[in-house]
């Protein structure tokens, strides 16, 4: 084929739109066995913590209609760990390189920021603010404008001029785009939508919530039309903004609708798990549908579904 | 890492027989049929292409064998339980299914012949014959517990029986063989049969029970745990364990890939739904 | 069956916990074709409005993974009619009836509590309060606190003391809980949760949104588990008012997960357009379900997934 | 109200065939076969239990027969295009399928013989070729127009040939009859046929072209309309469509109860997106 398929975010470049989601390809070891990451956009990895991390007890997940729910509670190495091993390990991979980082306070973030600075081979950081905030009675940096854009300024301060940031938002909010323009003045140079819809599952054997935590967050073909929506709506509010869209996407035909919603890139997240292969066969159906459609330019078809607005 | 020989095929579902409460299922999968070891296991998708089940289901791998005219079987025990087990067992001859194998660890094998006991809780047994047909070709002695809430619940093939030198069956019911569960036998088959390996599969309570009985006895205890799994290459974090390294230091590990076979007297039991303390990053 | 299957919901008894969802039953009708509306609980109606209303143009439907999204408008005849037509009918099946009502400002949410106030043979009344408010930029009144409840006190100040006031949720909030608190300071004496998530769906062959509006509510088995987490955390920061719970169900399974939440009652929504007869077979699951768990009283069932924390 | 036979049932696929890009579809449905005119549709569950799809599947009624044997006979021309129709499609004869029938409004017809023109768009030919038998019983002259995008497309089984006075064959690609659009043919055939009334099913914009021509000829034109539709019932208020009342009001009116079979004449057709102009409670 011969459209042009790159995509850029925030001036970086990546050969397809196609990248893994954050907590759905560990730090690709794994996948690295079924195909080379170098095929991926992008591998986005685990969100990393400061320090190692248990994460939560099992349960940690339960399938629902066409989802999932998950609690996995961020289990990592931490920061150390995690730049003497996997960031390594994938640079001798020649994959292109996201780190997703978080944090459970403004400090949290800073500190990440200052110790992912000067790493080389990153193309950019995804700041995961789906957590609680223990400084904030657990409220989620993403569920408030104020604590959202307090996180992002605060890897901005300390990460310096080289590295973008995605913002990564939660669809757990009542009006998305006001937190989207929020993390974008603190100095987002990018915006990943969405994270998991916080959702919950009771066995109705046993009578009680089915994972340890009660609660864990939705994903999976389900929550797409949430995802495009959200999308699509933060695109029209912000058009200059990147946005790395992910929900629900298992085909080259889901995909399609992200960016056609919006979305500059395309994450692959619960899909994998049906499939490891899942992100090879979504760049090949993506990349022929976005041909079929008659665009020479992957980047024409990001968010054309807006076109009659524009006219 | 995961299993070095793990891949993405369709796989021809030969036959399908109903025996007792389960199903037993033979698939074509050619060449990686030489690869499966007892104790690994394969992760099948279930429901069809438009399905509302987004993940996949894992199955014990009972007996993989490469015929002689070169065709490549795996068989497995399937008990048709919720909606994903049911559509598998609900597939006909001729169906091609959606197969990852194999994954995961093996049940080690020892260099000298040794005295085993296999241990197994409904179809829990099903990756144990094969494992007691190895052993006996190693020399070993091979003892062999089932149990189950009833008898058709227990799993035992009449070649799988031939394999073993002697075989005990419980049931919670009375059914069949003793009444009661598999731990209420074990001290005293170790003891009369000088046990240096248990092998099991089956529960998690039961495990946990045999470990209590096997660090009693000081006995070596290889058990197959099955937590429940969303990708079973190790990518998403949901089948973990708290386990004990070779460093002394207890994470939450993958059952998937440094699973399903673990040494029992390294796993932390627990059935508080926390984390235990002590475990690395709690 | 001799287990107690019945409820009670702000001192109204229903012989059976399964209801209509609004706008999934019409005005019961066409389903009374398929089996006595007496064997419901309740009906809820299709929201009415003060006037007549078009809805919006088609399409007006997408289906969705395990869901689908609707932007029918609030197509219906307006209070007039609707009293005039449908409220004798169903008085004259025997059917519990529980009016839902729709407004587009706050003095709408009045005059129909004052219409309605004195109508004889209706159970309760269902505020949909996911309306958007002309007179606040069209924002949705669910989703701010004070103009839920300014909603609320309007139909409280206008129904007299008689009629049991149910507001329903909308799931698209930051805190549902906060929500839920407001609208019971201002007077609902139930709360109904959830109604649809909003959504979007893109063609990918006209390569536009799939609705005429965009935008529109997703429902069914998808939106599950952010029914049952909604009701979860209601029932457990206001454990004493009554929920009508519903988001997804489609067996008795399903309905029994949304009562160990914490739900009196369950509507079925979405599931009726897959099978008419879907509450009947609820009905019968439910009640079986209930009674092989060991209850002999219905009501010990509601948000008995909570024991734990009261241990 | 909605139609007052209609019920829900488990019916068995009998026989599946290839007729062309179509499978046309045999369920034996017992006594509700004799309770369908032409016109009248289905609404069919698909994707078996565990399916993702929890929205029926629309289908115009072919043929309705109780055979001499007793046995009530449902047949359909399902063109396998997305998830719903291709699962459908794929069912093999034996299968048990849950139908909803019959649903919707039938095809008036007139008491006194005349002069019948049916139009069918892809597998809009489908009802028309029942309608045809009946209107023929009735002494009437029944013409008939099918267009299609390319040969493949179009359906027209021998039999059902047999019961026009002429058929006239119209494809996009000139692959079969008259290259072009039914549209192109219909004013000749009005006038040379006498034509008192038009029958016709197919997209809304073949049918909207039909209604400018009936409406310029002053022939009635009854039309088999087809919105989407979520529940097929009259509850959910997804398949509406802007049609004058008797009352001379225009109305957001259920297709799946009011419809699908409706005046024509009557129908404010639009490809706007919008709600026309006049309607009530815009
Ligand atoms: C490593 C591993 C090996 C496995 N090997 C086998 C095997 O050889 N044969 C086999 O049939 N299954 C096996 N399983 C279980 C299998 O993966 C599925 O969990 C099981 O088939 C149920 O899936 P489902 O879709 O039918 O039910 P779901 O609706 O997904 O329900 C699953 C739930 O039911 C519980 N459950 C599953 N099976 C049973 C049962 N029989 N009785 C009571 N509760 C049950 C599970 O713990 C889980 O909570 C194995 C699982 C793992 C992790
Ligand atoms: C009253 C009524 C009668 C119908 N009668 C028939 C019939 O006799 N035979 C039949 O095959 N279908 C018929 N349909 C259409 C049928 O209900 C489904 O819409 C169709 O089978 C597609 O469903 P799906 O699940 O395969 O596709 P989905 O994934 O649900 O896609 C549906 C979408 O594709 C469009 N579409 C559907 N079919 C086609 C097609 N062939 N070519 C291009 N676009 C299409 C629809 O407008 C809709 O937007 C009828 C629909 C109605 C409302
Ligand atoms: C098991 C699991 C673990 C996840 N872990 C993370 C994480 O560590 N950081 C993060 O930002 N998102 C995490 N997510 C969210 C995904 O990156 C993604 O935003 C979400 O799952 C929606 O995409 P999907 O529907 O394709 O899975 C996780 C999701 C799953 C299912
Ligand atoms: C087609 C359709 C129309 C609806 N109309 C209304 C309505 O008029 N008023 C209302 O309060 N909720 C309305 N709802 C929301 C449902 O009552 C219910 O809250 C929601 O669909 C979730 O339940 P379900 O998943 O069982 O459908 C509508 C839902 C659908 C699908
Ligand atoms: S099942 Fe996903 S890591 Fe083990
Ligand atoms: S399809 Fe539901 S009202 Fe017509």
């Amino acid at each position: 084929m011969s459209i042009n398929f790159s995509t850029s975010i925030a001036g970086r470049f990546f050969p397809t739109p196609i990248f893994t989601a954050s907590g759905c390809a560990g730090s690709g070891k794994e996948l690295s066995q079924f195909f080379p990451l170098t095929s991926l956009g992008a591998i986005v990895t685990k969100s990393i913590m400061i320090k190692p991390r248990s994460g939560r007890a099992t349960p940690r997940m339960a399938e629902t209609p066409s989802g999932m729910l998950n609690s996995i509670g961020l289990q990592g190495p931490g920061i150390d760990l995690f730049l003497e091993n996997d960031i390594p390990w994938l640079r001798d991979q020649g994959a292109r390189i996201i780190v997703s980082i978080a944090g459970e306070s403004v400090e949290d973030y800073a500190v990440l920021a200052r110790r992912l600075r000067n790493v080389p081979g990153i193309s950019a950081l995804e700041v995961n603010i789906s957590c609680p905030n223990v400084e904030n009675r657990g409220q989620v940096f993403a569920c408030d404008p104020t604590t959202a854009s307090d996180a992002i300024s605060a890897v901005r301060r300390n990460i310096g001029g080289e590295l973008p940031i995605i913002a990564k938002l939660s669809p757990d909010v009542t009006d998305i785009v006001s937190i989207a323009k929020s993390v974008v003045d603190a100095g987002a140079d990018g915006l990943a939508l969405i994270n998991t819809l916080l959702g919950m599952v009771i066995d109705t054997n046993s009578m009680l919530p089915k994972l340890s935590q009660k609660t864990g967050g939705l994903s999976g073909p389900a929550v797409r039309p949430v995802a495009v929506r959200a999308i699509y709506q933060v695109r029209a509010a912000l058009p200059e903004v990147p946005i790395v869209g992910m929900g629900g996407v298992s085909s080259g035909r889901d995909a399609f609708e992200l960016v056609l919603a919006g979305a500059n890139a395309v994450s692959i997240g619960t899909a994998t798990f049906g499939d490891p292969l899942a992100a090879m066969s979504i760049t090949r159906e993506l990349e022929e549908i976005v041909e079929a459609r008659g665009f020479s330019n992957f980047s024409d078809a990001v968010g054309y579904a807006h076109r009659t607005e524009q006219a | 890492m995961i299993n070095s020989k793990a891949a993405s095929i369709k796989a021809e579902l030969i036959s399908n027989k109903k025996a007792g409460s389960y199903n037993h299922m033979v698939f074509s999968v050619g060449e990686l049929a030489a690869h499966c070891k007892p104790g690994n296991f394969v992760a099948i998708k279930v429901g069809g292409p438009t399905s509302a089940m987004v993940l996949r289901r894992a199955f014990a791998i009972y007996r993989a064998s490469m015929r002689s005219d070169g065709m490549g079987l795996l068989e497995l025990v399937v008990a048709p339980y919720g909606n994903g087990s049911k559509w598998l067992a609900s597939q006909e001859a001729g169906s091609v299914i959606d197969v990852i194998a194999p994954l995961g660890t093996s049940f080690g094998i020892p260099v000298e012949p040794v005295n085993a006991l296999l241990v197994g809780g409904g179809y829990g047994s099903a990756p144990l014959f094969a494992l007691a047909e190895t052993l006996k070709q190693r020399g070993c002695r091979v003892d062999m517990v089932l149990g189950a809430s009833t008898a058709a619940k227990i799993y035992a093939p009449l070649e799988g029986k031939r394999s073993v030198n002697s075989l005990t069956i419980t049931t919670d019911d009375g059914s069949a063989g003793t009444m009661g569960r598999v731990s209420d036998v074990l001290s005293q088959l170790i003891q009369e049969n000088e046990v240096d390996v248990i092998y099991s599969c089956g529960p998690m309570a039961m495990l946990q029970a045999i470990t209590e009985i096997s660090t009693a006895h000081d006995v070596v205890h290889q058990c197959s745990v099955e937590e429940s799994m969303a990708c079973g290459i190790g990518v998403c974090m949901t089948c973990v364990l708290p386990v004990q390294g070779d460093d002394g230091v207890v994470r939450m590990t993958r059952t998937c890939v440094e699973g399903p076979v673990m040494d029992g007297n390294k796993v932390l039991w627990s059935t508080s739904r926390e984390i235990p303390d002590g475990v690395w990053g709690k």
